[in-house]
């Protein structure tokens, strides 16, 4: 194992830690607790809370996200596992500006699991809440079972689109209801090349050949759809394409956003390689692209691959997507 | 017997004692098809509550049941950690204001959080999961509940073993081993396997 | 060779190519020459012109910096290899807006030469250009020989410092003095963990062992100081420090900017790990740092690695390095 | 040998083509202790001029050399593409308004376009480069000036040859060989084989 850390055990406190270190003008633990990290930066009363949880491993996500036009909070935890119920309520509560927080983050069973011990909990300080999930990643379920699908790079949509709702003041019914209108409008798939490694497991938790690539991945390493030998940009470009058009088809004259996220090892080049043949195959079909998105958006530590998103927008949806919004890890200035 | 806060952390102190007994042979069943934590999350949540349960002084069961629910949570968010939590919340409720209780008490507790846990989780027995060593062991120790302790845990611990072995022919459908869909048929749930493990601990108690 | 790319050969062109259908709002080709990118925003008559060039394969360098509040134009190398005389001589003359060039580049051969080949072209049409020389890299010459250092991720600070003073009207005297002024403020080492794969070679043109850590590797795998058995994320970040500040010390009271820079590979999470102990050390020191840059800003591909850079501020290049500037590629909006 | 647009027309060809087999051969050498592509840039550079050439009208030996220099160089701009496209330069101003060239006039165009590399390159024999082939032989055929050409080009070749050889205990002080210092002793220098190449291909075409 070859990474640059010092005891796999304190590998997400140190993580923290450095995050302390650079950003505090922007970004601070909850009294003290290295596992919730919320904005330095003043809210106004009354605005919607936005929070999220999940595991360690994927920056930007999750709590890379956490700024002003974004999310007011996050709870942190090990690396792939979720964080604790209570370190969540505790974060529901300080993101609690007066107008309730929405609770938006991945599919994954403890994720789930928590933040519905966590919403109990604060509803007893009549805190509301309302919870929408991402579930974006087309591999991970058939349509027929929409409901099942895993949470991945989407939900950086979701988060800006909802952090400008939020922003502009409307209610948490609405702010909830834009989120979900935006993820209903998202869809991500991904492939994988080379396995990552947990710290503390100190070994990849799989493998994949040399001469393979693996279709549809998720970020932990579940299982995709199929094993393929190594394709080119383009194929890879065309097939992912397919499957999300497939799934939530596009028509002349729609507009969209389209997010090509690397997974941790990939190059920039490549990630614009395969940019290229997506805006090619969206023109051939007569749909522009607004705002694109390129880069690292949703990783998996030192994993090699890239996850493609795309998320059709309307006349709510983009000025939304526009709206300034800026964090240590993500900002829409340059964009 | 009759469980007050001192039977309680015998019993935690042998549950632990097991957990990490088996906590490799856990993360083996949990690498099959899940992310190999199960192990490590057992031992440390059960541990943990082993550890709390040493110096409370709180008599009121169900005050006790809520803060070992927090403390496994705490130290153990994981899927099958939560869902414990889950169970130890359901628990909690059914034992509220007791500070003794029988073993007809403990058997309606336990099946009170089952039913927690089905109804947070979303889940039932026949998926491949912790509920199916659980269940049918919680529904026995429910019949049994006239019986001797001893022999009523010993009827369970069978029906927990079986329950357990069962899940092998079945499909996953939660959690991370559904990704699995039909692949997952052949193996054995590690969560079924702790709901055996927690009616193994519990025998070894009453048998000392 | 796990690369996600087409054919070898058009890595580079189709890399430009999807930067031009991404980006075309903020950069694009001059003339439809996909060798050489220029601002595509509108630029203020008699501002000094910037321009730097170099091979390509360490994205967002070069070119990443082309961008308001930046630099004006890149002439796009191979990978690794220098682009040609007469690019450069293009680019500059399409970058000089009556006030001169600023030619700011690393200190490579091949790049040296072309660009004093160009210089001299472009002379016969009046253009006044100064050449400022990128040699950060403290590994790669003792001090007794700082001229024949390389150039790395340093060049980043003095390409966003010169940007700015040319932004505020700045003459080309002015400019040259003020990049050289950052330059001689600015130490980078860097260390890495694996090779990487130049796409036309298709192998990695050097190794590394995996339980080996090479300390001062160059960007390009030009060897470094020493190999080393792997070390923790502290210890890497004292070494590196420590060689920094034999060779600019700093003192009690200093202020400066800090880069920790991934080559490629390497997590941000374990940057963050690094940054932390790089912020202990020069708060024990008592050097405070303002506006850290974490995050990739100069790579080699694949490489797994990490660099660090510190440049001391003072009064006139503070502010100059806080006024805004932002590429596709960069920007400090969030920093 | 005269020099005119033909006569350079077959050099070139030549060159072009003893580059080309020796592309492997050179890429080995820059492998050693540079990035390995002295091979494809030097193949590459010289098809270009030798196709360029193919086509070409102009007469004037001085337009033509600048306009080989500019082919070169945006066909290969590495450090000794560049450095070629230096010398090609200075010959190009020393043979400016002539159509047609003698020996001495090729001589002294040859010392030009080393003076020029010198100066632009900033380097000096016996610094491992090319120039320590190419400055022995440059420096004997002015002194074979009135002998002829092929004589002269011979008595060069072999003055190539032992300047090459002699870059072996030589320590390399230009380009990425230098980063390796003491290490690049005991190495044969492929720039310096390059200029071997060049007097290698003009006997070639002088044998013809
Ligand atoms: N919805 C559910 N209801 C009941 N048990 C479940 C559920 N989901 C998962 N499990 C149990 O949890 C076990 C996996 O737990 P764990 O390893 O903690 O999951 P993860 O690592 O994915 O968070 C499974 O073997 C299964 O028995
Ligand atoms: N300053 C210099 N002067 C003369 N020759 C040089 C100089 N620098 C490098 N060379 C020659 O160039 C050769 C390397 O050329 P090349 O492979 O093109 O370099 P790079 O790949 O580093 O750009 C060396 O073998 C040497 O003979
Ligand atoms: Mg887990
Ligand atoms: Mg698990
Ligand atoms: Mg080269
Ligand atoms: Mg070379």
């Amino acid at each position: 194992m070859k990474k640059i850390i010092n005891k796999p055990e304190s590998f997400v406190q140190e993580m923290m830690e450095g995050i302390v270190a650079a950003y505090s003008d922007k970004v601070t633990t909850l009294n003290g607790d290295f596992r919730v990290l919320v904005k330095s930066t003043p809210t106004k009363e009354g605005k919607v809370g936005i929070v999220t949880a999940g595991g360690s491993g994927h920056l930007p996500v999750f709590l890379g996200y956490v700024g002003q036009g974004l999310i007011d909070g996050c709870a942190v935890g090990n690396v792939f596992a979720s964080p604790s119920a209570q370190k969540m309520a505790d974060m529901i509560q300080a993101c609690d500006y007066g107008s309730g927080v929405l609770c938006l983050y991945g599919n994954y069973g403890g994720d789930k699991m928590n933040f519905e011990m966590a919403t109990e909990m604060v509803e007893m300080d009549d805190i509301e809440t309302r919870t929408v999930l991402v579930r974006d990643d087309v591999a991970s379920s058939p349509k027929s079972s929409m409901e099942k699908r895993r949470g991945v790079a989407g939900m950086v949509y979701a988060f800006k689109i909802a952090g400008a709702a939020a922003d502009k003041g409307l209610s948490l019914e609405e702010v909830a209801r834009i989120a979900q209108k935006a993820l209903d409008a998202t869809r991500t798939m991904g492939v994988a090349l080379s396995p990552c490694i947990v710290p503390e497991v100190g070994k990849p938790t799989f493998s994949i050949k040399e001469d393979e690539i693996e279709i549809g991945m998720g970020i932990h390493g579940e299982p995709g759809i199929e094993v393929k030998p190594m394709m080119q940009a383009d194929e890879i470009a065309s097939l992912i394409l397919e499957k999300i058009t497939a799934d939530a088809p596009l028509a002349k004259g729609d507009e969209v956003s389209v997010m090509v996220n690397g997974l941790g090892a990939t190059p920039m080049e490549e990630l614009l390689i395969v940019y290229r043949k997506v805006h090619q195959i969206l023109s051939d079909m007569g749909v522009s692209v607004y705002m694109p998105h390129i880069g690292e958006f949703a990783t998996s530590m030192e994993m090699a691959g890239l996850s493609i998103t795309i998320i059709k927008l309307d006349e709510e949806l983009k000025p939304l997507l526009r709206a300034p919004a800026t964090s240590p890890f993500y900002t829409n200035a340059n964009k | 017997m009759s469980l007050q806060l001192e039977t309680l952390r015998s019993v935690f102190q042998e549950i632990s004692a097991v957990m990490h007994e088996n906590r490799d042979y856990l993360i083996g069943l949990d690498q099959q098809n899940g992310d190999g934590d199960l192990g490590v999350s057992m031992d440390e949540g059960y541990r943990a509550v082993a550890k709390f349960l040493e110096t409370s002084e709180e008599t009121d069961l169900g005050k006790l049941f809520m803060q070992c629910a927090s403390v496994f949570n705490e130290s153990a968010p994981s899927s099958l950690g939560t869902i414990t939590s889950f169970g130890l919340m359901g628990m909690a409720k059914s034992l509220k204001g007791k500070s003794e209780a029988s073993l007809e008490d403990i058997a309606s507790a336990m099946s009170a959080g089952i039913e927690k846990i089905m109804a947070k989780a979303g889940s039932k027995p026949g998926e491949k999961t912790i509920l199916d060593s659980l269940y049918p062991a919680i529904q026995v120790l429910n019949a049994e509940k006239d019986s001797d302790s001893k022999q009523a845990f010993a009827v369970a611990l069978d029906a927990a073993r079986e329950g357990a072995e069962s899940t092998k022919m079945m499909r996953s459908v939660h959690g991370r081993a559904a990704y699995y869909g039909d692949k997952s048929i052949g193996l054995l749930d590690g969560g079924s396997e702790v709901g055996r493990l927690i009616f193994e601990a519990i025998a070894r108690y009453l048998g000392k």
